[in-house]
């Protein structure tokens, strides 16, 4: 299964060596600002590169590969939002905000895929990077309003202790769905990754030549920061779970093989991929976004805990997916091949 | 001392994600101005490491002259009964110059 | 303002070696959350010029209900005994919603 | 409580350009020490989001005994007067350890 | 005139991004220290390798080049003093703030030209790379003579409120102007510039060639990063235009027209440089510091309003510089060669 | 003896240039995080590369090595402390926390002096990488165990203000000295540069080709910002020699050379280095730590004098080994081999 490959590449290895770092209450100060840093490297790289090789691609299967990301941005929190309210573990506020997680995506694990993927020399497409691009919106969306939903149920049942007044506030305004639309698309990780894609694919070869030095060989090493960085972020979060429950702890175990499965099953049957493009929508289906949806969730629904779907996506699934989820994703990808 | 006068300083800890919102509503309660200090910390919604985008706090400091204080106490009142976790804070300073916090932002 | 309620705001300005221990103490003194900022600065241990990791300051902010203050402040009290250079103070605030002071972090 | 000692606390907030002369006029007005911290904010002089090196805050605070306190304002006066924009103010603080804030910096 | 080629360089596309971002109330949260950091590293790469460059150029030329940049940032300033003044929108002193910030020179907007040069393929000589080191001073030193000339004038006649008092404080000490030209020299950027170019000058070559990875091959991607977040200072400050006024705007376009002619005269007719060259050097003529001037006007000149001279050298000046500016200034060296 | 042709080594010129820059009291504001960002990136890039080699190399050597990087930090603080309670110009305490650092090493100027010995073509073995490694946590043990056993000895006689307090803290828990040594091994640079030789190790060879890039090509470049900027912070401690007085800074300038020529020992006749190799080994033993080092005693030593040791360390040691100190010891190196 490759378990052990994927546990040698450097950047998985320096996401383990972050996470003991912190597991050993090490004093590590990392500057406040390097990871926020990185991940702005991130996003402009994989967008730059993704669009230079989508100027190359074909378009009805990009166009193909974009709708089916909005079916996951939209599907993926429904399925969600159900599955947690089945636990009875946490109200339909909290339900909504992580949900809207596990409907986007983290770049970090898929940047962590794409690393795996190199490193067993298996080929993969571009169009998962569009997807990747694609589907941090339509998760947001779905997130507001099966909040702004559940608002509405609980004003209606009477639960929630401040559940009335956001709803009258929510409720008096018209134009509040169009400003959550709005919100997620101005978000702030979209507009960086949507717009370097465009960069990357709309400027002229020669000058994007002068990008690569910066955009692809130094990026693995810029990675494996990154994750280093993540993992003692990570090992923060993993210490809270208690906090969550072991039930919520099976959820963020549990909802990313979900959305692998749905992940797989796009990338085969609908999208017609590689095993290496296959495994990567299946990590986009089961990876849950730390980057792009938390602040848009703090911010449209302070009613839920942020402390839940921090660790939830970030000390829970992300680091299951990177250690354990990718060669698995890879594994059923190669199965479903075969 | 009789250069110095009494002006009241509010305080706001939060999520960096409000900061937007508690500048207009800085600006429409008729402050001179506003001060913000990145921060860190821990309460009831959890630790804040400042470490990702998603959990960095701000601190803002804003004088204003006593009589304007309640109108932007309505505002950060209004805004904890949505859900909004805030640590808000009044004390009392004293001002050199203290004209310069009648006049509101343009 | 029938809203505003006093507390004690306790200010501690450091080096950030420190941290995790003011952290600890603040922790089991029962205060219900706290704030760091990142702080450089002078005084009789030299200059603290906040570019290298061996020199960097933090302000730490607690708001504790006034009961709880003496226990906090003698964990500090210890700590300046040691040797410890701390510049420790308190000060009088008005907190908007008092009963978020009165839960200890869990 | 028989620990803490009254002192003025002096807090400035201004342009990151002055630092220097407010810290050399803060030494000559013998103060034990000081602390800045990094802000932005806006104002009359418009706004510091502080992305730049010509638009970055600094918040610089003193603690003084309040004998010295008046020798210190005439300085930040004579700075306001000659035209730089300073949002200054003064607060009541108790210290722990009062003899510390007695000796200037060396 | 090659605008098209000039907005698909990934350079000025990222500026424009950086622009839109912010444009449309984007909650992107760029670090900080980000800008500060790339800013550093963009005059220590341009200085090492202008200073390599130098290594191998004339002496006669360099010479000539130093000179004709003391006289540019000599000149340019007072240049706009009086046109400031001539519009009586501002007082004394904030015209002599802000007309120093003209006979200054942006290092981003030089880069950009420099992005675009070699994006279309024409050479370019290496003096401009030192006057764009030099000119940096004396534009400090006249905008703090013109400040003090105006203080004194206030003073007399009684104008301006604050004066009085400023007039005193510069009076009476004679160190004054000696102060005002260690200031300008000491000068954070002019050192790390000059520093650098004196190092890329007098360093083994065989230790040079290890440097080129950092400040030639990542370069292009550096300065992406870099102008993307000056797009969103632009916009930040371009919103301020209002309170500016119609009649300073024009002057933040008109001035850098002015300065582009003046600096296709020096580099065409006095320098003798080809087209690249020449357009290298109306661009330094044409573009306004953010960089060095601000703080030292800010100290020097605490009279003159910070808004009014960030808002037309950011605002104003840059994006219209970088964005048709660039174009223009090459079409006219080119018509001035044939 | 090579000393200019060590001045003109592009790092050693940013060394000189970040200090005159704060000698000349320049107006340069670098962003707080930029040297933490460097050094990590330092540590990193250093630990996969010398993890890469030591794949590679003799396991007789790779273990004599470690063990005398262990002698080495034993021994050197023990000569530390007795000369400096010779000068009697410190307390025990002080001379505790400053002898541990004499004990550790600086990665800058072991950095500078790789730079060095491949500016003038000189081959060099890649164990004193890991003796870098090794070196840090038996240092700083022997100054908690100095310190401790002087505080026992000032209760004991009475002398110290605070020493009372502190020994009946340091002697009501048994779990003291483990906690020490936990403190000495969880250190975050230790960390980071030991997981990092051993990712560097272990990885696949594929996949470290991919960080060459990161870690090889742009190594140059980012050590002279580093340097750069040690440079200033050297000149702002050096300030403070004044403090110090001239008792301590002659044991600044002679403990170096006392280090250097143990160093010199231990790499040519105990572990057979080259002159290369023996050259690190005598930079080893000759530098002082201003990373890992200071925090741990600042944490442990709270008696000491923070001025004391940065001042001896950052401001005296530091600049005396990269522009004397390095040459030196290579000269002394090639003389030993010959
Ligand atoms: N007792 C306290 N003292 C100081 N700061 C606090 C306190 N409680 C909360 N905070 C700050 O306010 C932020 C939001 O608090 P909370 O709403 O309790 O999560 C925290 O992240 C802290 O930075
Ligand atoms: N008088 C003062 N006013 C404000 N901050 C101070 C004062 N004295 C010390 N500090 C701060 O407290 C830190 C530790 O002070 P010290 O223990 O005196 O070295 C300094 O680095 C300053 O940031
Ligand atoms: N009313 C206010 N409350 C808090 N901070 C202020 C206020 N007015 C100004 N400031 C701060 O002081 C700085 C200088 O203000 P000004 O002189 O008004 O431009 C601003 O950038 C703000 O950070
Ligand atoms: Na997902
Ligand atoms: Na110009
Ligand atoms: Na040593």
């Amino acid at each position: 299964m490759g378990t052990l490959s994927n546990l040698l590449i450097p950047a998985v290895l320096f996401f383990a060596l972050g996470f003991l770092a912190r597991a050993v209450k090490s004093d590590l100060r990392v500057p406040q600002d390097l990871a926020k840093m990185l991940s702005i490297y991130l996003l402009m790289a994989i967008g730059l590169h993704g669009g230079y090789e989508l100027g190359k691609a074909e378009l009805t299967t990009a166009f193909n590969a974009v709708l089916w990301a909005v079916v996951l941005g939209f599907v993926l929190p429904m399925v969600g939002y159900i599955l947690l309210l089945i636990t009875r573990r946490v109200d339909r506020m909290n339900a909504a905000a992580i949900a809207a997680h596990y409907g986007s995506v983290s770049a970090g694990t898929f940047l962590t895929a794409i690393a795996y993927l190199d490193n067993i020399g298996i080929e993969y497409e571009s169009y998962p990077v569009i997807m990747l691009a694609v589907m941090e919106s339509p998760a947001i969306i779905v997130g507001l309003l099966l909040a702004s939903w559940s608002r509405q149920r609980l004003a209606v049942t009477g639960g929630g202790n401040s559940a009335g007044v956001a709803v009258m506030q929510s409720g008096n305004g018209n134009g509040h769905l169009s400003s959550i639309v709005r919100e997620a698309f101005t978000n702030g990780s979209v507009i960086l990754l949507i717009g370097s894609m465009l960069i990357g694919a709309i400027s002229s070869p020669g000058s994007m030549v002068k990008l690569f030095p910066f955009i692809d060989e130094i990026f693995m090493g810029i990675l494996c920061l990154f994750l280093f960085e993540m993992g003692m972020e990570a090992a923060r979060r993993i210490r809270e779970f208690r906090k969550v429950g072991a039930v919520l702890v099976a959820f963020g175990l549990i909802m990313p093989l979900i959305g692998g499965a749905i992940g797989i099953a796009v990338g085969h049957y609908a999208l017609g991929l590689s095993i290496g493009g296959t495994t990567l929508v299946a990590v986009l289906g089961a990876s849950a976004s730390y980057i792009a949806v938390p602040p848009a969730m703090r911010l449209a629904v302070p009613e839920a805990n942020p402390s839940f779907y921090l660790t939830l996506s970030l000390g829970i699934t992300f680091p299951f997916n990177v250690v354990i989820g990718i060669p698995l994703y890879h594994y059923f990808a190669a199965l479903a091949a075969a | 001392m009789h250069r110095l006068f009494p002006e009241k300083l509010v305080t706001i800890i939060t999520s960096d994600v409000l900061e937007d919102r508690l500048v207009a509503s800085v600006r429409n309660r008729g402050a001179s101005g506003y001060t913000i200090l990145r921060a860190r910390g821990a309460g009831s919604s959890g630790v804040q490491s400042g470490m990702l985008d998603i959990d960095t706090n701000i601190k803002l400091h804003v004088i204003v002259p006593p009589q304007r204080l309640s109108g932007l106490l309505d505002d950060l009142e209004r805004l904890m009964h949505k859900g909004y976790h805030m640590t808000v804070y009044v004390s009392d300073v004293s001002v050199l110059g203290p004209e310069k916090y009648e006049t509101s932002m343009y």
